[in-house]
């Protein structure tokens, strides 16, 4: 759909699991990009705060065939339904229909929470304690990204602040179309492995796009019905069989035998 | 000392006593108050809600109190538009109880989103599609007409009565109390069943979500009914508490007779509803997300025992109980339906919030365990001695059952 | 008596509320734009405030672009010289405050304003290029933003359309173009 | 006007007020205000403004070298990603890399010199001035009893030479680098051919097969990006990579083949391959090369057929046969062997079994295999045998300074404690966090943090080419830190041996002249990604222009030619008993990523990747295989002791599948404050290993 105001664009990812070896700098570059800051003493699993988040799965066999898939975990910016969008009482989540992306806005937010209990990937995380970096850390911020305060929800929005960027060098040009190579997410320009394609889905030229309809693509909880925007590809039949899967018990649930 | 303040004609305890029975509630109070100001100030990390388990207690209290409050718009729907006349020996305790269970609820609301200051946005920037937008502004308007509604209680009391103001007052409140119940009732349904809807909505959570009807997933009217039979039922407990602690009669028998059969009657119908809608969920709704329905009961601590204990346990039996005449006539039975009643909803709030967060999405999720914090312990316990606190000055400094004068005559 | 209640209430909410509201601060210095924009000098808004390649407002120029004019004292004014002696030789920055200035949350993207749209300067900061001396600035004691992001007017009530900054002053006009933009198109 | 007023009055005017108070803007504008003031409070810094730039700079880290574009605001960086077309690192960064700039800000960073008093616990940490911190050193060296270490974690910089020298100018001084890491099996081969300080290096960019016993390859070995690049990077890449290892290793996962030996049958293993080509298939490769000690060699493996070597390397002997097949067929083949981070060094024989593979099949001085470089410019006539800390003779040294520089692999606290006089021994440690080894240190000097100060990027260990690079600083210099080199020769000078003290931008120019003097080779520039000849390059300025814009100068190959003579050291291949047995109780083996088993010296924003995600488990965890776990009678999550001959720990367990059975694997690293460390619980043996130890997990 095009309008005046320039096209239309649903950004998304598709990532290999079989490229992800798990390194972490995806996370890394996360947190620095946006200003997330180092977890309190006591943050855990649960309680920290990551946009973006590896997650360890087991294929279940045993040593020394066990083998494992690290399945990077984001907002996968529904589409349909998006089931944080309609729970928030005070519109602070919105779908920009210019991009397709989720957006959460920090200062409309009130703290309910009812979004991450909405959100079946856990990709919302709350700022359970005021946000503090080490004298002088809080001077390496990112400018281009505000800190959030206690009490709110946060996550992953593609890397905003790069794209604010993007459409600014575009429009001094005078145009509203963006550059592709101006538009990179920190997680995808931080992976070495090229495990993260990320671009438009509504080019359909794009290698995301052809990526996403190629053969081994697939996404998490996709009969959910919200259509995110972020497929997965892997050709190893045990992780296409777990993703497909429904309440697997888990590696630790696993550990107990 | 107070005595100028009790009203005309009661007997109540003397101020010495009554203060002995004040004081550890009003310590529980200022304990919780305590709480919350560590979590307001300090941020709500003192709670052992984490990302993934970012409902706990509070919410789970929010629903219970609300659910059981609700006797509060029934027995006024009961009252003032089925015109029960019986139910007027109970419409005032039943307005205070509706009241602390609301304004409770509302507090511990506050103190649970991280962004209080800010929780009027809700008025100015408000999603329509949103539950909890609905949950809000129904419960603001409810606890308004709540505090209108206790208003004339009150101001009934001695001392404010010689105020003419007050009295005129007092009278035209009186002329709209109709007006008011039904404004109460339309508005109590719709939140309720908005907080049904809450989980109902979750498409995310296929062990929470439920099918449309309407604009409405089926736990929205399921939570009506389950209130209308709850509300009567914790009505008819607490006056028959208040009886037991003040070894007074306060509302003759077939005041709780009425209010069991009303219970019952409500429950069953319930029970019949939930029933259905178990089976349209397990066979279709849940599949239909992927999820088979008897894998969220594999767990050891949430086993198929839960289902049975709130749909046939603390549902069906008591429901029997309290439509059988016979069985009703008999304290006992009665009392041990209503509680049994009151246990089974809350078991079913229970089952709605913490069971739905406990269990995993995706595929390698771990099913979650969550303990709650001191702080959030005190907080829930603040708003019962809140509770106790109220409706004991209340009882205790106006005429909170009518019948009580003339009974002691008796 | 509830007349004058009502009065007194009246009176300190519209008048002495603001007072108290706002803290006064004054500029470092008593900066002319009326000279440096006006025919002796006739320069651009865009040549001291620019907007590089990258799309990236510069705002208030620093130090070092005085200096390039004022290394030395051009005329005999006051201001001049302690431009010159207290910021230009110590090559110091001189501590503006600036009106305008958006929360850390805000974006507001110059180059798509300026640049792709055309909108001329004085259409969000009024006639301030003109101005012989800047303003007084003031500062609301519980945000700690510029008063002028709400407007002089404490109603909030706008009597020139460039006054206020809040958000629905972005949103109206956005929308009377026909534009629409999400939350995070104007917030990060 | 009443002339008094009455309670009714009050009230009324009250009520007035109350009423009116609506009509004004207070109640509203207060309302927005406090909602604004929750968004833009004290409690969450502001932003950072400033003129955006963009630098160039290296990552210092660890001897890595990764290669760093930064952007500034102001004078701060702000973000740090890599440079794709660098030479050296390939567009990497790792993890810890991403953070790097946050050091300086380090919550462990030291602001002035310290003393330590005590140990553990109770030590009480008294600052001192950096000129008393040197005279108390310097005191050390007179004393003249025992020698005097400079301990250097990243050799081959313009530093390490000076280093060096400075040590030779001390009676009894010795210049010394920690177990030589990624380098152990370049250090066999050197002495295996007789060219103690011939630079060797892997061409792994021509090679066809790589077998890597224990070497983490694919999880931060030399400078990650250039295996990373190459065993990942394409799709149909066309090396073969064989992992033998006894853990589940990142590495190990994704190697085309893994071979789970058994923990210490590295060796076993190794001779067993040598039996198979030598015995089974022989004369498949010709090598150039006369091997002195073949005879008693041969006579050493003919006990080690792949049936004979199963008992101790537990691999099935087809599976032998099939790699020592893959080997022979191979037009180029590189094997090494290395240690994990946190698991250390492999035993002396180990490293000797695995090295003389690749004179057996011909890899050294060849195209694809262990190639001659060209000797680093500056370094001529200097040896290459740096003297490893694991040579230096135990209760020997009566100082020992630490070289802020860091390894990234563990250095357990142990192996550098029973190298000092016993009571008299004084350790400095020169670092900019406290982290563990400084947590031990009697003084500790505050250093320069990474960025703060201009260092090299010596040659990365196995690269087929010599390479020298800048980090610049991005950050301002540090005033309360103190540089190394000028702390060292401080000391040196304080104890009674004049010399002058050079500026460390000195030693790095100089280094650059002799680079200009040879004239080889090119240099990369990141700003644009060109490439120049050092030929073309007139005036040294030229040269140190683009090196001081974080240029990196790459040497040219040099003409290979296999070693007419060398042994495969067979004399050490004999005396060694059976496997290490864990019978009746568990194997405890450490192992870590390189450079977070330091957890004081990474940034805290590294939490996320253990306490906030789990994805790598942080220190202080042991993992069980369920069964393990099962005899012992633990579950997941649960609080254990472990216990080992040197002591006891509390550890929280992981019951994860991919442990082997029988072992318990923990993370390196310091747990708590005080500088604990699952090393203190390893064996740390005289030769310097510390993989294996034996241990019992039991409830807490």
């Amino acid at each position: 759909m095009d309008s005046e105001h320039g096209k239309n664009a649903r950004f998304g990812m598709v990532i290999d699991l079989d490229r992800c070896d798990g390194c972490g700098a995806c996370m890394i570059a996360c947190a620095v990009e946006n200003n997330v800051p180092p977890g309190h003493a006591s943050a855990t699993e649960r309680t920290g705060i990551t946009w973006m988040r590896v997650a360890a799965v087991e294929s279940g066999q045993e040593y020394p065939a066990a083998d494992v898939a690290f399945v990077p975990m984001f907002c996968q910016q529904c589409e349909n339904e998006t089931p944080c969008i309609s729970v928030c009482p005070q519109n602070a989540v919105e779908i920009d229909p210019a991009t397709g992306i989720v957006g959460q806005i920090p200062q409309r937010c009130l703290g309910c929470r009812y979004c991450m209990t909405a959100c079946p990937y856990h990709a919302r995380y709350f700022n359970w304690r005021d946000p503090a970096w080490p004298e002088g850390m809080d001077r390496q911020l990112n400018p281009d990204v505000s800190p959030r305060m206690r009490g709110v929800a946060e996550k992953c929005n593609f890397c905003h602040g790069r794209l604010h960027a993007a459409k600014a060098k575009a429009a001094a040009k005078g145009s509203r179309e963006i550059d592709p190579a101006d538009y990179v997410p920190a997680c995808v320009e931080s992976c070495f492995q090229n495990a993260i394609v990320f671009g438009d889905l509504n080019d359909h030229e794009s290698e995301v796009a052809k990526l996403a309809r190629g053969a081994d693509t697939f996404r998490f909880l996709s009969r959910l019905g919200s259509e995110p925007k972020v497929y997965f590809h892997s050709t190893r039949p045990w992780v296409k069989e777990m993703a497909e899967s429904t309440l697997t018990r888990s590696k630790k649930e696993n550990g107990h035998g | 000392m107070d005595s100028t303040l009790i009203p005309r004609g009661l007997e109540r305890a003397s101020f010495g006593k009554f203060l002995l029975w004040i004081l550890p509630w009003a310590a529980l109070f200022g304990v919780g108050l305590y709480a919350m100001y560590l979590c307001l100030a300090d941020g709500l990390y003192h709670t052992n809600m984490d990302n993934r388990f970012a409902f706990g207690l509070w919410i789970y209290l929010d629903l219970t109190v609300i659910a059981l409050g609700a006797g509060a718009f029934f027995t006024g729907f009961l009252l003032y538009i089925l015109h029960r006349r019986e139910l007027s020996a109970v419409i005032n305790s039943a307005v205070v109880l509706g009241l602390i269970c609301y304004s409770g609820a509302v507090v511990v609301l506050m103190v649970d989103v991280g962004q209080p200051l800010r929780a009027w946005f809700t008025f100015w920037h408000p999603n329509v599609h949103s539950m909890l937008t609905e949950v809000t502004f129904c419960l603001t308007c409810y606890l308004l007409v709540l505090a209108i509604e206790y208003a004339p209680i009150v101001l009934k009391n001695r001392r404010l009565r010689q105020v003419p103001r007050f009295l005129a007052f007092e009278f035209e409140l009186h002329k709209v109390m109709p007006v008011l119940a039904g404004v109460g009732t339309f508005l109590s349904f719709f939140h309720q069943g908005s907080l049904g809807g809450l989980y109902g909505v979750l498409r995310g959570r296929p062990f929470a979500f439920r099918e449309e009807l309407g604009i409405w997933p089926s736990t929205f009217f399921l939570f009506v009914v389950s209130a209308a039979a709850a509300g009567p039922s914790f009505v008819l407990l607490t006056t028959w508490l208040v009886q037991k602690i003040t070894r007074k009669q306060l509302v003759e028998n077939e005041v709780f007779m009425f209010l069991g059969k009303v219970s019952g009657i409500m429950l069953l119908v319930y029970v019949f509803l939930k029933a259905v809608d178990t089976l349209v969920w397990i066979n279709s709704t849940s599949p239909a997300a992927g999820f088979p329905a008897f894998e969220y009961y594999a767990r050891t601590s949430f086993g198929t025992w839960i289902l049975f204990t709130e749909i046939v346990l603390l549902g069906l039996v008591p429901a029997l109980i309290l439509v059988s005449g016979r069985l009703r006539a008999k304290p006992a039975w009665l009392f041990s339906a209503a509680l049994m009643t009151c246990l089974g909803i809350m078991l079913n709030r229970f089952v709605m919030t913490i069971q739905t967060l406990a269990l995993p999405t995706l595929p390698f999720d771990e099913f979650l365990s969550y303990a709650p914090s001191w702080e959030e312990v005190a907080t829930f316990l603040a708003v019962l001695a809140y509770g106790v606190l109220i409706y004991s000055l209340t009882f205790r400094y106006t005429v909170l059952f009518p019948q009580e004068r003339d009974l002691l005559k008796h | 008596m509830f007349g004058s209640g009502l009065a007194l209430a009246l009176f300190a909410g519209w008048y002495g509320f603001p007072r108290i509201l706002y803290r006064s601060e004054t500029q470092p210095l008593q900066f002319s734009h009326a000279v440096h924009a006006g025919e002796k000098a006739g320069m651009a808004c865009g040549d001291c405030h620019v907007l590089d390649a990258a799309g990236r407002f510069h705002g208030i120029p620093g130090t070092a672009k005085c200096a390039e004019c004022h290394s030395a004292p051009l005329g005999d004014s006051k201001e001049e010289k302690m431009l010159v002696d207290d910021y230009v030789t110590p090559s110091k920055e001189l501590p503006w405050r600036v009106y305008s200035r958006q929360p850390d949350n805000a974006y507001f993207p110059h180059a798509a304003h300026v640049a792709l749209a055309k909108i001329p300067c004085a259409e969000c900061h009024g006639p301030y290029g003109q101005s012989e001396a800047p303003r007084v600035y003031e500062v609301n004691r519980i945000t700690g933003y510029s008063r002028d992001i709400w407007g002089p007017n404490i109603s909030g009530i706008a009597s020139h359309p460039w006054e206020g900054m809040k958000m629905d002053r972005c949103v109206t006009c956005h929308a009377t173009h026909g534009r629409r933009d999400g939350c995070i198109d104007c917030h990060k | 006007m009443p002339t008094h007023l009455t309670r009714r009055d009050i009230l009324k005017l009250v009520g007035g007020s109350a009423v009116g108070f609506f009509f004004t803007p207070v109640p509203w504008k207060l309302l927005d205000d406090t909602s604004i003031w929750t968004q833009n409070w004290s409690k969450i810094p502001p932003l950072p403004r400033g003129e955006r730039t963009t630098r160039y700079s290296a990552c210092t880290l660890c001897p890595g070298g990764c290669a760093v574009r930064a952007q500034l605001v102001g004078p701060m960086p702000y973000s740090l990603r890599g440079v794709s077309g660098h030479p050296v690192s390939r567009g990497f960064l790792c993890a810890v890399g991403l953070a790097g700039h946050h050091m300086a800000f380090h919550p462990l960073r030291l602001a002035s010199p310290v003393r330590v008093d005590g140990a553990g616990d109770e030590a009480k940490v008294v600052p001192i001035s950096a000129d008393a911190a040197m005279r108390m050193a310097a005191a050390k060296i007179r004393e003249g009893n025992g020698s005097v270490a400079l301990l250097d974690c990243q050799p081959g910089r313009a530093v390490s030479a000076y280093y060096e020298d400075l040590a030779r100018m001390i009676e009894n001084g010795l210049y010394v680098t920690a177990a030589s890491r990624e380098d152990s099996t370049l250090q066999a081969l050197r002495s295996m051919i007789g060219e103690e300080s011939a630079p060797l290096g892997f061409d792994f960019e021509n090679t066809s097969m790589i077998l890597s016993f224990g070497a983490p390859l694919l999880d931060g070995w030399g400078s990650p990006g250039r295996l990373e690049r190459l065993l990942k990077g394409k799709p149909d890449r066309s090396v073969r990579f064989v992992q033998v290892e006894h853990r589940q290793s990142r590495t190990a996962l994704q190697a085309d083949l893994w071979v789970p030996v058994n923990p210490g049958g590295e060796r076993a293993l190794a001779l067993s391959i040598a039996h198979v080509l030598l015995m089974e298939r022989p004369g498949r490769r010709t090598s150039a090369t006369t091997i002195a000690d073949m005879a008693s060699y041969k006579e050493t493996v003919a006990r080690y057929t792949p049936e004979a070597a199963r008992a101790e390397s537990g691999i099935e002997p087809a599976l032998v046969r099939q790699v020592a097949e893959e080997l022979s067929i191979a037009p180029a083949s590189i094997v090494l062997s290395g240690p994990d981070a946190g698991g250390g060094p492999m035993e002396r024989d180990t490293e000797y079994a695995v090295a003389g593979l690749n004179l057996l099949l011909g890899n050294v001085g060849k195209k694809g295999g262990v190639v001659f470089l060209h000797e680093m410019p500056g370094t001529a006539g200097r040896s290459h045998v740096v003297r490893d800390i694991r040579d230096v003779p135990d209760h020997s040294l009566n100082l020992l300074i630490i070289d802020p520089a860091s390894s990234g692999y563990a250095v357990p606290w142990k192996s550098l404690e029973r190298k000092l006089c016993p009571g008299t021994g004084m350790v400095v440690s020169l670092a900019a966090t406290m982290d563990e080894i400084a947590a031990h240190a009697d003084i500790v000097v505050p250093a320069p943090a990474p960025y703060e100060s201009l260092q090299d990027v010596p040659t990365q260990t196995g690269a087929s080419a010599a390479t020298f690079g800048l980090s610049t600083p991005l950050l301002p210099a540090d005033k309360r830190s103190v540089d190394p080199a000028s702390f060292v020769a401080g000391v040196i000078r304080l104890a009674g041996f004049p010399l002058p003290v050079p500026q460390c931008d000195d030693l790095l120019k100089e280094r650059g002249r002799m680079i200009h003097a040879e004239r080889r080779g090119t240099i990369y520039q990141p700003a644009d990604g060109s490439t120049v000849r050092v030929a073309e390059l007139a005036q040294f300025d030229e040269l140190w222009t683009k090196l001081a814009g974080a240029g990196v100068w790459v040497d040219d190959p040099k003409e290979q030619h296999e070693p007419a003579e060398a042994s495969l050291g067979a004399s050490m291949l004999q005396s060694r008993g059976g496997p290490r047995r864990a019978d009746p109780g568990l194997l405890l083996i450490p192992y870590g990523y390189k450079r977070a088993v330091s957890g004081a010296a990474i940034s805290p924003i590294l939490s996320k990747l253990s306490q906030e995600s789990a994805l790598r488990p942080g220190a202080g965890t042991v993992a069980l295989h369920p069964v393990t776990a099962a005899l012992s009678g633990v579950v997941d999550a649960e609080c254990v002791l472990l216990d080992t001959t040197n002591g006891t720990m509390k550890l929280a367990v992981r019951i994860d599948r991919s442990v082997r059975p029988g072992v318990a694997e923990a993370v390196a690293g310091p747990i708590g404050r005080h500088g604990a460390d699952i090393m203190d619980l390893c064996d740390v043996r005289e030769d310097g290993t510390w993989r294996m130890t034996n241990a019992n997990v039991r409830k807490a």
